[in-house]
């Protein structure tokens, strides 16, 4: 499936989404909310393969290729991290590797989530963001 | 410095009370079980060591090594003092970690055998478990752990009865981490000596929130961190009986262990030098005589009375929070409180709680055999130190209450 | 800070050079073999931590948590790129001690067998000698030097013939705390991988001499001091290759080094976690990151000209004395010098240039084997640090000269 | 052999010494003589067993009892501290245990040579007097 939006309108669409929130509760409410978007993940699939390291809550992360796009399935047990990843794939999914490896993640700054989250080794942000671009790298190597 | 509680004039000391987080809310720190935050008096003995005395020690010929080597032997002295140990008895190692290693490697690979038991308690941290486990891997003994009751108590019924002749060492807690248990590790220690067992006190915990005097508990060991007890990180103690450390062969080799090295055979110097190979921690010691200094004069019962109260003022208005659990709830416990949620993951507690100025930590404390225990995989916990208010402990309880309430 | 060599600036930032000795002698502190003292940058850059962002590291999701673990993987970063290595395969130790100790224990017990040989050099000092003693009495192994030629430099036509298939590993000092030699760890390295051995080097008294790369010399292994590098003490380094670390046992049990603890079981995380166990020296890693900012700051060309300058200089007079006897006299040396004089003890030169103001160190250096090789107990050893001068060295041999007057 | 001076004389004695010396060079010189007045040592004594720990340099110290009073022999490789020794010789040798124990040793301080020798742990000056005491202890304990 081809998102309707490039990544970079996708990452504008949601800094945009964030400009109209100015307090932090609203922003915090809008990630999690964010989380509560994302399909339902396969339960076989939550095994330890899928598991990304480095983040204090568990987060699961499926990649899957559909027509030459990677496909994402995720979740996690906690909120906030569970709308981060949401988030992300907002911005990430159904890319070809191309574009995921060609992606400046700035628009995670413009949206000053490492400054609202700045716990962000807890929360994972930087594992998850790389476990993606890894996968993205392994399916373009298996492509070339 | 007189022997007084002043919460106001104790907070001052702190400079990084004075940090401002997100939207420049004040810094409520409450992860002091983490690590504790050090006072001016520290920073300040650290830096005019570094700034008018500093030099490597021992052996040295000239004017700063010779004050260097005074103030590092003094800080030993002083540590002896506050333990009621002798000077030789006190050991400079990095921390608890290291401590609990050093015996285990010194002690446990000499006496530890197969069909052996080191017991430990299902409340220990990481660093009481591992190390012993290590050594049980290489000897063919086995570690197991007395249980812990609902409450967060040691089992002692259970204790009385797993001590038993093929335990070659009881190592324990002295404060659980997670539960702010405190154990009664004096009379844990009378019971294993009767029977002739070794014990080890992990005191990591307990230092910073009173009086330990190793000869009352009765221990063989007894270790400690000098960063949960307002000193440096990279520095801590292991107190050993003397008897106990003549009769151990060295950890590390190098500098500073030997009597006379040659390529035909080398031997070692007494204790305590024997177990401090290479250049030790300098400015770590003498912050640590430092903090000691600054701990001891601020009146010991009146913080057990004011971490009392706090602990019961947080404890009754978390309980109003409707899901919450608190894990840990012994009549004998210290400033710590470990809780978990229903249907809100800890994770998230920590994280709208930091962004409201609170520093709680969330996780397993290093102490995973506790959480399968209690049947979590982590849990918040809000640890108490000496600059602790009611306002810090009234806006932590207020960030969880809030926490809770977005993330429901 | 910007690259030049400027040594009247270099001196202004040292806080203990204006401290005064006896009836008000400034000090000359010629002992910078022995520890490195501190310039404000690394002083302030601790302080700063302490003040501003100190909290416990890793697994903590408040804010003060994230920034320390922030600086603490960011001065990982700091010494892989001084290094030439990966951020993971470097190891914060307690200082260079515990870095041979832990390959001694963890590679070298895992892979010395009986008849192996550990080959070290005649130069070492204990440090590197002692770990491999202990492991060679564990395994059945054995230790042997290199021997070392008249003037200082290693035996190369030895080192080639005793590089043979029963070599385990061979474990040689980058430069020579006594002698000041500068050995070719480059070529030593290249001949070991030929016959397959693995190499370690001692990179103590290296560092602060100039450029260290650990692609360039080919070592599996590579070690130092902060503490001699003008940081802190209790914290150094370990460079491990990356496929030596990920094949090695843990080293001390702990928080931090694991992936999982049961009592049924416990998993180990991987480097360099797996070797870092408990509350790491946080204020050591900041500070060691902070002074090599600062004194990558410094001109390396030009401090090693003005090294050279030095030593040519105090070599020229001292040897002016009578009865002088200068031990070290390789061509390739940085700025250390040890020597006896005729008729006169170490000690006393040691104690009558102290009262003039002079802070030498006197003894065995931690290098017995050496002190034995050259027929001596002990020697003075002067020894100079990037705030030498001229007129330091002048004093210096000022001191000794007189010394010697009034000993004779 | 009883000594002519009391302990305390001979202390006084030597702090006096010292007050006609204002120069540390003339003190270091004092100090040096000091060594060259010790009876040469006897070498079967100079063993392991005498060695003072603690010291820089070499120390050897022989105790003996003569006529209910301590006699000690001493040596060193280094002249300062050389010296010392023969110093702290001067007001302890030939002494009744209970004299030795009863000394309270701040003439060492009141002769400003703690403050002339301020590396003392390195020249041994406190693991020289200890070594005197606790010879003077075991001795005193054997005829009690
Ligand atoms: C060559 C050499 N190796 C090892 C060491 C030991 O270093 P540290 O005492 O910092 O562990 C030193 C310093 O004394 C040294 O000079
Ligand atoms: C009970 C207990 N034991 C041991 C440790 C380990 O201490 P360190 O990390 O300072 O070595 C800690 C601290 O985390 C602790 O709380």
């Amino acid at each position: 499936m081809t998102p309707a939006m490039t990544m970079a309108q996708a990452a504008n669409d949601l800094v945009e989404q964030f400009e109209f929130l100015p307090s932090w509760e609203d922003r915090y409410a809008h990630i999690i909310s964010f989380g509560k978007t994302l399909a339902p993940y396969p339960e076989e699939h939550r095994s330890e393969t899928y598991k990304v390291k480095g983040c204090q809550s568990q987060v699961w992360l499926h990649p899957s290729v559909q027509d030459g796009r990677i496909h994402f399935e995720a979740d996690s047990d906690a909120s906030i991290v569970k709308g981060i990843i949401a988030m992300l794939l907002f911005v990430y999914n159904d890319r070809t590797a191309d574009e995921i490896l060609g992606m400046k993640p700035d628009f995670i700054e413009r949206i000053g989530l490492t400054q609202a989250l700045s716990a962000n080794r807890a929360n994972g942000l930087a594992s998850m963001l790389k476990q993606i671009q890894l996968y993205a790298l392994a399916l373009s190597r298996r492509t070339a | 410095m007189t022997a007084t509680f002043d919460i106001a004039a104790i907070r001052a000391e702190f400079p990084i009370l004075s940090r401002r987080v997100h939207d420049g809310r004040p810094l409520v720190y409450m992860d002091s079980a983490a690590t504790t935050m050090k006072p001016r008096h520290v920073l300040d003995a650290m830096r005019s060591f570094d700034e008018q005395h500093y030099s490597n020690v021992h052996r040295g010929s000239h004017t700063l090594a010779a004050e260097a080597t005074e103030m590092f032997e003094g800080a030993r002295t002083q540590v002896a003092a506050m333990l009621g140990a002798n000077a030789d008895e006190i050991i400079f190692t990095k921390g608890t970690t290291e401590s609990v290693n050093l015996v285990a490697a010194t002690w446990g690979r000499q006496h530890v055998q197969t069909e052996d038991v080191i017991l430990v308690s299902a409340m220990e941290h990481h660093a009481n478990i591992v190390p012993w486990q290590m050594v049980a891997a290489e000897t063919g003994a086995s570690v197991r752990p007395i249980p812990v009751l609902e409450d967060g108590s040691l089992d002692d019924a259970s204790a009385r009865q797993m001590l038993t002749a093929d335990i070659r060492i009881l190592a324990v807690t002295h404060v659980s981490n997670v539960l702010g248990t405190v154990n009664n590790v004096a009379r844990l220690c009378a019971m294993a000596r009767e029977r002739g067992i070794v014990t080890f006190v992990d005191g990591a915990q307990a230092v910073q929130h009173g009086n330990v005097n190793v000869r009352d508990i009765g221990c063989d060991f007894y270790a400690f961190s000098a960063h949960k007890l307002y000193g440096p990180t990279g520095v801590g103690v292991l107190y050993g009986r003397r008897e106990m450390l003549a009769s151990m062969p060295p950890y590390q080799g190098g500098g500073a262990m030997i009597d006379r090295v040659s390529f035909a055979g080398t031997t070692y110097a007494e204790p305590p030098m024997r177990f401090e190979a290479g250049t030790p921690h300098l400015e770590g010691a003498i912050g640590l005589a430092a903090a000691i200094e600054w701990f001891r004069s601020i009146d010991c019962d009146a913080l057990r009375h004011h971490e009392a109260e706090l602990l019961a003022h947080a404890t009754e208005e978390l309980s109003r929070i409707d899901g919450m659990r608190i894990i840990g709830t012994s009549p004998n416990k210290v400033g710590i409180i470990s809780f978990v949620v229903d249907g809100v993951h800890a994770s998230d507690i920590g994280m709208i709680a930091d962004r409201m100025g609170v520093a709680m930590r969330v996780g397993h404390h290093c102490a995973q055999p506790l959480m399968d225990r209690f049947g979590v995989s982590s849990t918040v916990r809000m640890s108490f130190g000496v600059h602790t208010s009611h306002d810090d402990v009234q806006q932590s309880v207020h960030a969880v209450a809030k926490a809770v309430e977005m993330l429901r």
